[in-house]
């Protein structure tokens, strides 16, 4: 059994995993090798985790390359729906870009694009009720728009200004928004999953019929809190829906570094007990499928899935780096799940509930709303030409401002 | 009115809150059926119910999130970290999460949790099972930091650190658990049935934070202290035959200012007592401010008296203890300095 | 697809896992339904993770009822081998009482009694070379014992005494033995297995041929720490076997409490494309051929591997605490999978290399072992009789003593 | 000799120790291919190999665990936490094991690893991008706490830190990684070419661990301060025309006291600053230790010039930052006093 030879025989090496291809090479994704859409099964929403295992490995597809929704995940959804989805991601878009601009231009500090991966947060916002909390990272600012909130609250947020609701106090896209379901974002990675987890058991705890939604980036699983979420989650049953948004990058590390290359994001879930959902993340039905099932799951007592979604980041990580400097620059445009807006447009005109023209004219409309908006918080004021007035730097550290508190804001005299 | 000791004040404080409002909950490593490892919540499950005092998977870090999640919905949870020592898996909950949250948010969310746990040495616990982390949540800002002497205030001190609206880290000095524990550690340890503080209510009261308690007054020199250090104070100016204020802090994080600086301007002297390292100690925070706030009525130096730094060793308990005889000595040099 | 009237129809509730019975109910372990001894198969040493998925869910078993050894993981020992094992589960046992006894004298402060579970850490250091790292919880004194570390220097950690190896800084058991391929014990939970990773990987850095071997309990697994240690070990191939004790039992905490009510602890290794072996803990032959597998997987740089052994916890958790508080009186002598000294006893009786006589010699021989160790120990002196010089306090929290320790000892009179 | 920015400096230590010393490797997130978000390890992974500099999963608790499994086995890794907001989930290994793995051994093993990671606001980075968590550092006993102010010290210090062998922290002010930033945020960024301390030596060379550095002599009052803040305290001085001594402190634990109580024994007064949040801050130790050690030679009370008691605000950098207007102010009242 133990061979005394062997132990000399080898000498250990350290792998360190690295991608296909960095800059210089040409872009290669051989390793995405999607399956037809359609394919994969979908099990009834009281399955067992345990029977469901398989999952973890397959990926949910409803639109096929010609535009159709096909297959057993197809929420069959009606055209309102999906011109509304459609049109939350040409919005999110719209505003990314001249938000981005923005900040290129000084007129804030920082912004994160989620380019390419509006589908998730878009579908995820549709399939949930508008009162389920959401506990995203800082690439879901779909689900504030899905949900109707202000543009220009969004705006004063990213400017610090005056109207900013976090009141200058948090760095741009670090949204918070309890009435329409959306929890503060920190700007520590991972820690809202455990957190998702908690307002889930206590919104058991209280009988109530709200669920949490909460997502994490695929770098972002290998934090300890990822563990305890799943953890909590699965021991509780609790009623929350985790998704590992799986875009293949965490700032410069490809998903290798994150464990990807040796198994599925989804597969953590196994681990748990937990059933595992891994989805096309740029089909907006099959995540909106996917959410679905899983929130009916949830509400129904049935406790928490994990949901991977398969997506790729197309822009930098965030206003602070360039991407061709770590991966090939053509990278993103050869990603073989296509674009989510692209495909989505795409179904509705096979469909016949869309056309070029319209979808020409709802880009104008969603650039002029961003447009308005912008025009409304750059006239209250973009970073450091308005703000909110400087002793709220004191408050809200505490419920009521304690002596100490006080003293250093007479000490800064304001 | 009942006699009760520091951990059945502490199971009183709790199961008084579980009655008066339900979102209140309690949870951490084997505090559900058990009753946790020192049995402070002895009985609680039995009697509210699995869903409001249950057994939580080892996790702190998990443990402080979930509370959060659950305090952002509305809830009033109590967790249990079983040893302070094993606080620090939880720490960037704590601290990036749970103290930040109404800032970050400007209110919008907040996270009203209790964090109980037992902490100090005294009991041959090692480096492990007897550390003073109380100055790492100290210079945390969003932070309240709580710390009891007695029975009495055990339980006013919870009860307001569970309805408190921010996040409360409560220690409760195990030494003091079960006994009037001074750090004469060869004599036989008082009863709490002894003193005036193990008069406890049954009902509802409670003790405000961020105010101090004079438990002896003095004239001589103002001695600073809190959880077991209060009793330790008090030998020590019993033994030392001097006639010191003792101050028992009782709230770290507010301080009550007003009370240390009242006493320090009558006596001109001060001593700072804690059992946790000494270098970034919070007895430096005391001392600096002190001397900030009472510089021209100092007659002696500021001295600290406190654990060494280094881990707490096991073979070395009362060594390593900051004991009667050593506060008495930097009494003694106080005064004649 | 989605119900509006669902929302309302459902209020969610709370779960709370809860053990089959607690004192006064009968023991009830029917969920405890090992396979047949010889019945899993047993995969190549370089099978991939992905196909070894299902050993999660089977349990490797060596010695059948009979006491035979049987199927495809019997490793084949020779009877001296088999016997040696015996040998160090037996001694473990009796230096377990001894010390157990010592402490309730108040010779020392605590002790922790690994009654039970002897065959794990036994057979694994049996199976290991002898100078791979173990990295270990408090429970597998058993490896110091199998290495011939010296049992009175085991006691001087106990006692703290002035031959105390650790100086008197750390409680009871804690020990360490860097020339017997055994990490210093850390009182906090599960910070070791990462630690053992990072001593894998630097292995294989430095192209050694060492590999790392270690510890947690089914409780710690919860800690971010396990979770840490399978992604690092996952991602860099680290050569490390993770193995979790699940005695059933984590203080008074059942292991429903971490998980285990879900799925199995060897699942949470295909989360991370890592081969997962559950194996029978009380069968020394199963957990010497498990062992045996993985290491020779990992010193052929195959990399990690995860082993559930299933197994119980016969006695309390420590010195602390009291089991019948909180789970039936008889459970530990229900437990299905037997008693791990006396499987391995009746199957050298089997196979005809052993006998009643031997065994009850052999016990004597190891009890006045552990009595000639303790006296020598006590000679020296148990706690607070005898101890390192106070002066030692300040020493090793650097390698040299800065002026501000030094003036503390002088302020100490040492 | 070559002119270097602190970034460069602190890349070049990292060279040299990786060419001198076999068992010196570097890991953390980014720091591989890209060579970190600050290109702190920039050029390092293609000069040295993969497995000398490598990225690692987002897992600060991870990347320490890992590097002190790696130093127990015998190398010396030097591992970078991205922002020392981002250092908590790492803290119990820090705190609990590396800092403690001499002691609780008797240093059977023992954990020489070196943790750099950038902190210090002044870059619009929020509360998560800006933090000085220092002091959560210097109360752990066993650890070392190193902070440089320019590039010569930068690479010496770093270089002195990966040969130790006891674990240490290296906070880097990031604000001085590309320029002399001295507070006046206003103005342009003086480039470090311009200041002597940029004058880098190509090879080896340490600046030791343990002794700080008087940056300016003066005769009227002592600053203690270290990283970015030694140049807002030189900016002070000379805004406020007064013949300050600045002390760098360069190593918090062990602090240098010699150099400190010499200077206040000389003035008689001393002003601390610091950017941390100011309760329990280190400033809070350095206060206590010099009115410790020169009670009687004070002619005024020592003064805290910190962070306020708040998260790091977005939106209000600059009256968060503290900067030289409050600095003057403080070293005029303390002259006043
Ligand atoms: C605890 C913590 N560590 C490190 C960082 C720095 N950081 C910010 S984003 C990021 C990458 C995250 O990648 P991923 O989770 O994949 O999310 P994505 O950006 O791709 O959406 C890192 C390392 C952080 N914010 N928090
Ligand atoms: C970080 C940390 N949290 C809590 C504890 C207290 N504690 C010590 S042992 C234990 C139970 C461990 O159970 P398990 O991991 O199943 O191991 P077993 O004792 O069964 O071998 C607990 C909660 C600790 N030592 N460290
Ligand atoms: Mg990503
Ligand atoms: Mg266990």
């Amino acid at each position: 059994m133990k061979n005394p030879l062997m132990k000399n025989a080898t000498s250990l090496s350290l792998r360190i995993p690295t991608p296909k291809a960095r800059p210089g090479d040409p872009a290669d994704l051989s390793h995405v090798n999607p399956p037809p859409a359609g394919e994969t099964p979908r099990p009834d929403v009281s399955a067992s985790a345990h029977d469901m295992r398989d999952m973890a490995f397959k990926l949910v597809r409803v639109l096929n390359d010609a535009g159709e929704a096909v297959g057993p995940w197809n929420p069959a959804l009606d055209a309102q729906t999906l011109r509304r989805g459609l049109r939350v991601m040409l919005l999110t878009r719209a505003f990314d870009d001249r938000m981005y601009r923005m900040q290129r231009q000084g007129k804030t500090s920082f912004y994160m694009k989620s380019t390419g991966e509006e589908a998730i947060p878009t579908a995820a916002a549709l399939a949930l009720e508008k009162d389920d909390m959401c506990f995203t990272s800082y690439r879901q600012q779909a689900i504030l728009f899905a949900r109707d909130y202000p543009l220009v609250t969004m705006m004063n947020q990213i400017y610090s200004n005056a109207a900013d609701p976090n009141r200058g106090r948090q760095m741009p896209v670090h949204y918070s928004a309890k009435q329409y379901g959306f929890f503060s974002i920190s700007g520590n990675l991972a820690t809202q999953v455990p957190q998702a987890v908690g307002w889930a058991m206590a919104s058991a705890y209280k009988k109530d019929n709200r669920i949490a939604c909460t997502f994490v980036g695929d770098g972002a699983t290998a934090e300890g809190d990822f563990h305890q979420a799943m953890t909590f989650a699965s021991v509780y049953h609790a009623p929350v829906i985790i998704n590992v948004v799986n875009n293949q990058w965490a700032i410069s590390s490809f998903q290798g570094i994150a464990g990807g290359d040796e198994t599925t994001f989804a597969a953590r879930a196994i681990g748990y007990g937990v059933p595992p959902l891994r989805v096309d993340g740029n089909d907006f039905l099959a995540v909106y499928g996917a959410i679905a099932w899983a929130a009916e799951r949830a509400r129904t007592n049935m406790g928490p899935t994990l949901i991977e979604h398969y997506t790729y980041r197309v822009e930098g990580h965030s206003t602070s780096d360039d991407p061709t400097r770590y991966r090939p620059a053509e990278e993103p445009r050869r990603w073989p799940l296509g674009d989510p807006v692209e495909r989505l447009k795409q179904h509705l005109i096979v469909i016949g509930e869309w056309s070029d023209a319209r979808h020409k004219a709802l880009e104008k409309e969603v650039a002029e709303e961003v447009k308005t908006a912008a025009k409304e918080a750059e006239a209250i004021g973009t970073l450091g030409q308005s703000r909110p007035s400087v002793k709220e730097m004191f408050e809200d550290v505490y419920k009521e401002q304690p002596w100490h508190l006080r003293r250093q804001r007479q000490e800064l005299g304001t | 009115m009942a006699t009760m000791t520091m951990i059945q004040a502490l199971n009183n404080a709790m199961d008084t809150m579980l009655a008066k409002d339900p979102d209140v909950l309690i949870f951490g490593e084997d505090v559900g059926y058990f009753g946790g490892v020192f049995r402070a919540t002895d009985g609680l499950q039995k009697k509210h119910g699995i869903t409001r005092c249950f057994d939580a998977p080892i996790a702190e870090s998990g443990i402080v999130a979930a509370a959060i999640g659950m305090a952002a919905y509305g809830l009033r949870p109590v967790i249990e970290i079983q040893f302070a020592d094993y606080i620090y898996p939880g720490y960037d909950q704590i601290v990036s999460e749970a103290a930040r949250l109404r800032y970050r948010s400007a209110g919008d969310f907040t996270a009203p949790l209790t964090l109980r746990s037992p902490y100090g040495g005294g009991i041959f616990g090692g480096q492990t099972h007897s550390q003073s982390p109380e100055a790492l949540f100290t210079h945390v800002a969003g932070l309240k930091t709580v710390i009891p002497s007695n029975p009495y205030d055990a339980k006013g001190l919870l009860i307001s650190a569970i309805e408190d609206d921010d996040p409360v880290i409560f220690f409760e000095p195990k030494r003091l658990y079960s006994g009037r524990f001074d750090g004469w550690h060869e004599k036989p340890v008082e009863t709490w049935s002894a003193h005036p503080a193990s008069d406890v209510p049954e009902g509802y009261y409670n003790v405000p934070l961020g105010k101090a308690a004079i438990a002896r007054e003095g004239q001589a020199v103002t001695v600073l202290a809190y959880g077991t250090m209060v009793h330790v104070a008090l030998a020590a100016a019993e033994f030392a035959k001097i006639d010191a204020e003792v101050i028992d802090l009782r709230t770290l994080v507010p301080l009550d200012i007003e009370t240390i600086v009242a006493s320090v301007n009558k006596t001109g002297r001060c001593v700072v007592v804690h059992e946790a390292t000494r270098t970034s100690g919070f007895g430096a925070e005391l001392s600096a401010l002190v001397q900030e706030h009472c510089f021209w009525k100092l007659e002696a130096p500021i001295e600290r008296v406190a654990g060494w730094d280094t881990p707490y060793p096991h073979a070395f308990e009362w060594e390593y203890f900051p004991g009667p005889k050593r506060v008495a000595a930097a009494l003694t040099r106080t005064l004649e300095a």
